[in-house]
């Protein structure tokens, strides 16, 4: 039998594939800071390799399967999270993130993703929220803000946009944190502490589309970290998810870090109870 | 007395399923050969239920539309089933609630006095058909005592007292005791699970919908027993995902519905047919479209479970038509399943998932083959390219082998490809995986025949409309056969136990003869249709009847 | 020269679609019959995108394997593509990028120099293609102006310097411009769009997906001036169900997606046929099982639609293969699905939804047949039985109409029934619209046929197959046969079409030859297949290899 | 043409369809108080009957649509938003009406009506939450307390419900309540009120199965009257909306009345603007 490999590197969790994401994309971001926190998890002995298993919708994100050298279920759009609790629940000892666009887990399989969290079964699930369809060319998306002029909306969308914070908040989520993909070194902290919290770690990633939605300079305008923050206060959680309600509203403040976080029994210990 | 059939009717809620079960229990104390029908609309109260005990000395696979003896909790009873009655039938009613002529008894009075629920009804019903078939009432007492938990010595009172009202009645009929040790009685819902079992079920997923839900309510209750895993999901999208991703994980896995549940999971099926997971579905059907007649029982879903799924990708359809085959059937999907890693469906219905059949489920083996495993050598590639188009397993959590599973064409190490050549190679790959299904499949027997071998008039049958036909080509000396499998239909099986046939006759529960059409597309010669889509489901009789005028 | 064949290909981004646009109108404004294919992987940067541009004297509906010009704006370009040059091609190229013999220019270097961005490389080669063919340079100027809305300034310059520093390259191919006005090109998704709204089209529903995502965006754009509503919902259910409430409350509808989206519809089309909803479904085919190859193009999924959800009821598919067909399908369909209140499906595909044609839809005349409507009279009731299984429309705001709707089966008020009688009678009434539509459809010509209509070789094909097959069958002389509804099918114009045929041979793009098996199973001989299934679509001249070998 | 009837009575409102939900059963204090705030609202002239159209999906509570003389649409399990949207956008002089069961509506099809609530759409949605699935005999269902023991979950339910009310202000419907089907008058008047509010309006029944969750007496002991609360106020409508958390908690307090009412465009007007 083939023995742990010691001292992953990024490399040894990239495979040859060739990337096809557009220059600029925020999911290279996303993308190397998976694979640091990774990497660093299995050498800390936090997590094993062979248990890591990734999950991924349909949509630009989803090639991130393609790019991990680990266990991968290349699932159909909309459908990454219930695998991926499927996968737990049959087998506890895996490492379970799930990575889902916004499309995917806000609009396709919103209900897989509400449920998850109200299971608070013990999986990470990492969204790619560019809060637009970018593998479709450009249409509006749950996260979008009101009056987007994407190619299904020509004249601007109709609907304000959900707040996923929010909704994982009081769905039952007992790890909901958001990062920028701009900032990968702050992602990747956030992504250690999301797969190794025991519970339904939510990690609401702000991506830009490069090519149908390019929001690197808002974000930059009005990200901030969370500072002097109780995330075992759920209110305050709830308030902060707040301060920014995915508009495009000018000069926005939107914070960073985890919002929320106690624990709680999980599904799947449950189950074997 | 060689065979008796009984209704018992009444309104949901008045506990007929229940009475239906116990009058089932004491005829199989007898030593009788049972089949137990229930009928009931899509209500929790009200409205018109019954079930169908039908005892032989012989083996019977289907109820009989007429029947001995009918008794009437309600009017309705009498008034919907009173052409049910031969001549020398007998009725037993509450007098209280009925107006009939035979064997009435104030059976409401006699609870009421008592200050025990309506419901007490069936039990005292019981001890009185009891008291005028002649039967003991140790075993009367028996019965209440195996199904009830529940206020058992005032039931047993009741039925005390109604045995002694009715002890002195005529007795029509006298049940002679038959040498046989009673029979476990089950429903083609727990054969279905304890099959599954049976071929290493590990993971059930499932979201309630008739006919199957009792295949949930029947895993949850013995997960424990049989180390499982069952969860029941948010919705059928979810179902069938996480019973994809255990099966990903390693663990079989299974999921049940019906038509509009499975329709549902469309999608996720084609999605095992290209990320090659194995995986089984019990699909009951019933009559649709859409909601239909959801608590009715239909074969109208044979082609759409073989064609449901976008693209083109290998299957196996089951179509079990009574409890054993209900067993193996479960059992053996599983291990075509993992075989394969493929998706295989099991065609049930209604009437199979919900009437009650003597069962020998200790007379099939359980047996867990093993898939074809990866041994560990050089790098692991899920998709590998092999003679026979089935690339070896590794799961997650297994060292030095990365798992990629892909919805996308892909390459052997499961990353995504658009490249002609391996879509062509993978398209191949699915083709060479049928072929695979094909050989091993004959190494089964997998067509059943009943009735006169020799017959020249044939009737072509599956699923559940095996029951009824048995007998009546029994009666009429016809020939009937039953492909188990049929998908990928076993032509040369059929074309064996077709030979001499000169008329064949498809019997189906649908409004095309879905069958019909595949035999007849593998080159055989249908001459005539008999086909039923009202819901119900066949009896002997009417296929009699029906058969007569054909032949 | 008669015909012309151009390859342009790039990097995803490069704007290779956007070039071959711009070169099929400048060969269009010459005169020529145009047919544009595109071939891009599922995604947005990168990788390899091309399109063949092929211009003709004569009517053409396919594009070619091999090629006159390659125009590389990448050496993926060449490398990939080689293969298809003749003897006498030439190769059209930017030097700063790509290494071949033929027609360098160093555009990356004019671009730069401008301070334009890399895309604008694409219209620099379109200039020196314009230069090389001897095309005016005014035409040049027309093509960008109609084409792009930024930059239109300095994207003339830069295709004047280009056009300048080509003008002296040798003129391997003189285009002569053809006495015929220029067409209006077309894209199979924008003619599906454009013909719903000719049969009346009032409300479309969609979820983006590959290759339909174009006709919502169509829509989108001009549903002021067609006076929709359009909405991108929430998934593939909610899209349906939308349309469903919307043909309800009286509206035209239509759905658009592919597959996977179609998999998660199927529930609801049941409720189509148990509740007798009028609607339109275009599906896309792509290749599956799964996301499969989701931008490139397929036929596997005839017999899925077919048979697409639980339980037996009416629907119609009809299969356009070029352009007019797709405008003409469209109308049509809103018209049989309202005259029967049933699905009507189209099953389309990536190689008809996104090839650019001619067309003439303003030869296609607007139709929007009123359906069968309530006289006002008496009590309404949703569900009459009526001798063709059609009852009378109503819909909600109609004073006096109660108009009730149902998923179960019900009685002509649409209340519900569990009653085997009614059930009954529901299920003939399905069976009456099956056969009133397949009267119908009798009364129009639904089997086109091309090429020589005297040979006894007949290529029976379907949908977008049919124009590289027709293309074939002229040069072999042989006969092709399409059936514009491939269910039900025309089985009686077929045989008239049929009609001499001394060997058929089914060309399809999938694995298993799903029309052959249906007009096998309608009593026809097929006695050779010719299959394709990795993503690509037939050219003639693949073809006319193919059917040498058989025949 | 046929005139439109004056004066509709409850009778004039009902089929002669025989009623088969089981004696004792939630669904009747909720089918006359729809029948009655229909028939005030349409001889007030708030609404014409013949545009009044009801959706429904299947389980016990959809039983309602063969009972009520209105149009309907009785659609499949889960799906009554989905077609309530698309009437509402087609004929947005109609006015649509559509009614759930908690499996329905927060679990089958939990996407539609989270989308509805974000479109703001001008729809009444009435949900008939027994907490359970009836229909199907008695499983555990979304808003189930922790612990149900149902026939899918004979040892008990594992997590926990989710609180509609909280769900539905969040996502964005602009008219959210909560009634007693033990308390027929008070739903009658809350109805009224959802039918004529212009957007989103939501009302969560609280509705016992006599069967499978005989919650009358825990409810009767908990449920009050909302009173001087402010319907405009988010925080409030909130805070209230938190007060009880479908738990099954000793001696709960349960609030009924309009916990949030505001004013917003909607979706099928803007979509003619
Ligand atoms: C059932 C289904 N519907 C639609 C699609 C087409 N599709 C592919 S990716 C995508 C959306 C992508 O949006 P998002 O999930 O936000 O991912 P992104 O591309 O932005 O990363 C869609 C609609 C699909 N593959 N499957
Ligand atoms: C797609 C689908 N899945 C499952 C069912 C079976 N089914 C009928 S009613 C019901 C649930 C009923 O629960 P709820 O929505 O809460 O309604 P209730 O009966 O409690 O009023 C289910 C699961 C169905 N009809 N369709
Ligand atoms: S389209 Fe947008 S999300 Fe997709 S790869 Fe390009 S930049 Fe990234
Ligand atoms: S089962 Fe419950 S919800 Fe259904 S009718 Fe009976 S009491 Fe009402
Ligand atoms: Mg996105
Ligand atoms: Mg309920």
């Amino acid at each position: 039998m083939a023995e742990a490999q010691k001292n992953i590197t990024v490399a040894d969790l990239s495979t040859a594939c060739p990337n096809t994401w557009c220059p600029g994309c925020g999911n290279f971001g996303i993308e190397i800071a998976v694979k640091k926190a990774f990497g660093e998890l299995i050498n800390e002995e936090k997590i094993k390799r062979e248990n890591l298993t990734v999950v991924t919708g349909i949509g630009c994100h989803g090639k991130i399967a393609d790019y991990l050298n680990v266990n991968s279920f290349y699932s159909l759009h909309g459908r990454s999270i219930a695998p991926a609790t499927g996968i737990k629940i049959a087998r506890p000892e895996l490492s379970v993130v799930a990575m889902a666009g916004d499309g995917d887990a806000y609009g396709e399989g919103l209900d897989h993703l509400v449920f998850a969290a109200k299971r608070n079964i013990n999986l990470t699930v990492i969204i790619h929220d560019n809060r637009v369809y970018a593998l479709t060319t450009g249409q509006v998306s749950p996260t979008s803000p009101k009056n987007f002029k994407g190619k299904s909306t020509p004249d601007g969308s109709l609907d304000k946009p959900i707040n996923p914070l929010e909704l994982m908040i009081i769905a039952g989520a007992t790890f909901v944190a958001r990062a920028f993909a701009g900032d990968a070194e702050f992602l990747r902290e956030i992504i250690k502490e999301a797969v190794t919290h025991q519970g339904f770690a939510f990690v609401e990633v702000l991506q830009p589309c490069f090519t149908f939605f390019n929001t690197y300079e808002y974000y930059r305008g009005g990200v901030y970290h969370l500072e002097n923050h109780n995330p075992a206060d759920k209110s305050a959680a709830l308030e902060k998810a707040r301060e920014w309600d995915y508009s495009d509203s000018a000069a926005p403040k939107i914070p960073l870090g985890i919002f929320y976080q106690v624990e709680q029994p999980t599904f799947d210990r449950l189950m074997r109870e | 007395m060689k065979e008796l059939s009984i209704l018992i009717g009444g309104k949901a809620g008045d506990g007929i399923r229940q009475a239906g079960a116990s009058i089932a229990g004491l005829l199989n104390e007898f030593g009788y050969w049972i089949f137990v029908y229930e009928d009931y609309p899509s209500i929790i109260r009200g409205g018109h239920n019954f079930s169908i005990i039908r005892a032989a000395a012989e083996k019977i696979l289907a109820h009989e539309e007429k029947i001995d003896i009918l008794i009437a909790l309600d009017q309705q009873t009498i008034n919907k089933h009173s052409r049910r009655l031969k001549k020398n039938s007998l009725i037993i009613f509450d007098s209280n609630a009925v107006k009939a002529d035979g064997a009435g008894f104030a059976l409401t009075e006699m609870v009421k006095k008592n200050n025990l629920p309506p419901i007490v009804r069936n039990t005292a019903v019981l001890a009185v058909l009891a008291a005028i078939l002649g039967v003991d009432f140790f075993l009367v007492e028996k019965v209440i005592k195996s199904s009830l938990n529940k206020k058992v010595e005032e039931n047993i009172a009741i039925a005390r007292e109604a045995y002694d009202l009715a002890k002195s009645s005529e007795k029509k009929f006298t049940l002679s005791r038959l040498d046989n040790p009673a029979r476990q009685l089950m429903t083609g819902n727990e054969a279905l699970a304890i099959g599954a079992v049976k071929g290493g079920l590990e993971f059930y997923a499932a979201y309630p919908m008739t006919p199957v839900t009792a295949v949930l309510h029947f895993l949850a209750e013995n997960k424990k027993k049989f180390n499982l895993q069952v969860v029941h999901a948010e919705n059928e999208i979810g179902v069938i995902g996480m019973a994809e991703g255990a099966a990903y994980a390693g663990k079989r896995a299974m999921v049940g519905t019906s038509g509009g549940g499975f329709a549902l999971m469309v999608e996720h099926l084609s999605l095992a047919g290209q990320a090659e997971i194995p995986l089984v579905i019990i699909l009951g059907q019933r009559p649709g479209p859409a909601t239909g007649l959801p608590t009715y029982t239909g074969q109208g879903e044979l082609l759409f479970a073989l064609h449901a799924g976008h693209g083109e990708f290998p299957r196996i359809l089951i179509a079990p038509g009574d409890i054993d085959e209900a067993i193996e059937a479960a059992r053996d999907a599983q291990n075509w399943a993992w075989q394969f890693q493929i998706p295989v469906i099991i065609l049930a219905d209604k009437h199979l998932c919900e009437s009650a059949f003597p069962a020998n489920p200790d007379k099939i083996p359980a047996e867990v083959k093993a898939a074809k495993l990866w041994d560990g050598q050089g790098e692991y590639r899920r998709y590998l390219w092999t003679e026979d188009g089935i690339s070896p397993l590794a799961f997650p959590g297994q060292v030095g082998a990365i798992v990629k599973s892909d919805s996308y064409e892909h390459d052997e190490d499961g990353i995504t490809t658009e490249e002609a050549e391996i879509a062509l190679k993978n398209a191949e790959k699915r083709i060479k995986k049928a072929a695979a299904i094909e050989a091993e499949l004959k190494k089964k027997s997998l067509v059943k025949t009943y009735g006169d071998q020799n017959s020249q008039t044939v009737l072509l049958v599956w699923g559940s409309t095996k029951g009824a036909a048995a007998e009546a080509a029994e009666r009429l000396g016809c020939r009937v056969v039953q492909p188990l499998v049929v998908h990928p239909l076993p032509v040369n099986e059929l074309a064996e136990k077709f030979q001499g046939a000169k008329k064949i006759i498809g019997v189906e529960g649908n409004a095309s003869g879905q069958l019909c059409g595949l035999v007849a597309a593998a080159g055989f010669k249908i001459d005539a249709k008999i086909l039923k889509y009202d819901g119900r489901p066949f009896t002997p009789a009417e296929l009699v009847e029906k058969i007569k005028k054909i032949i």
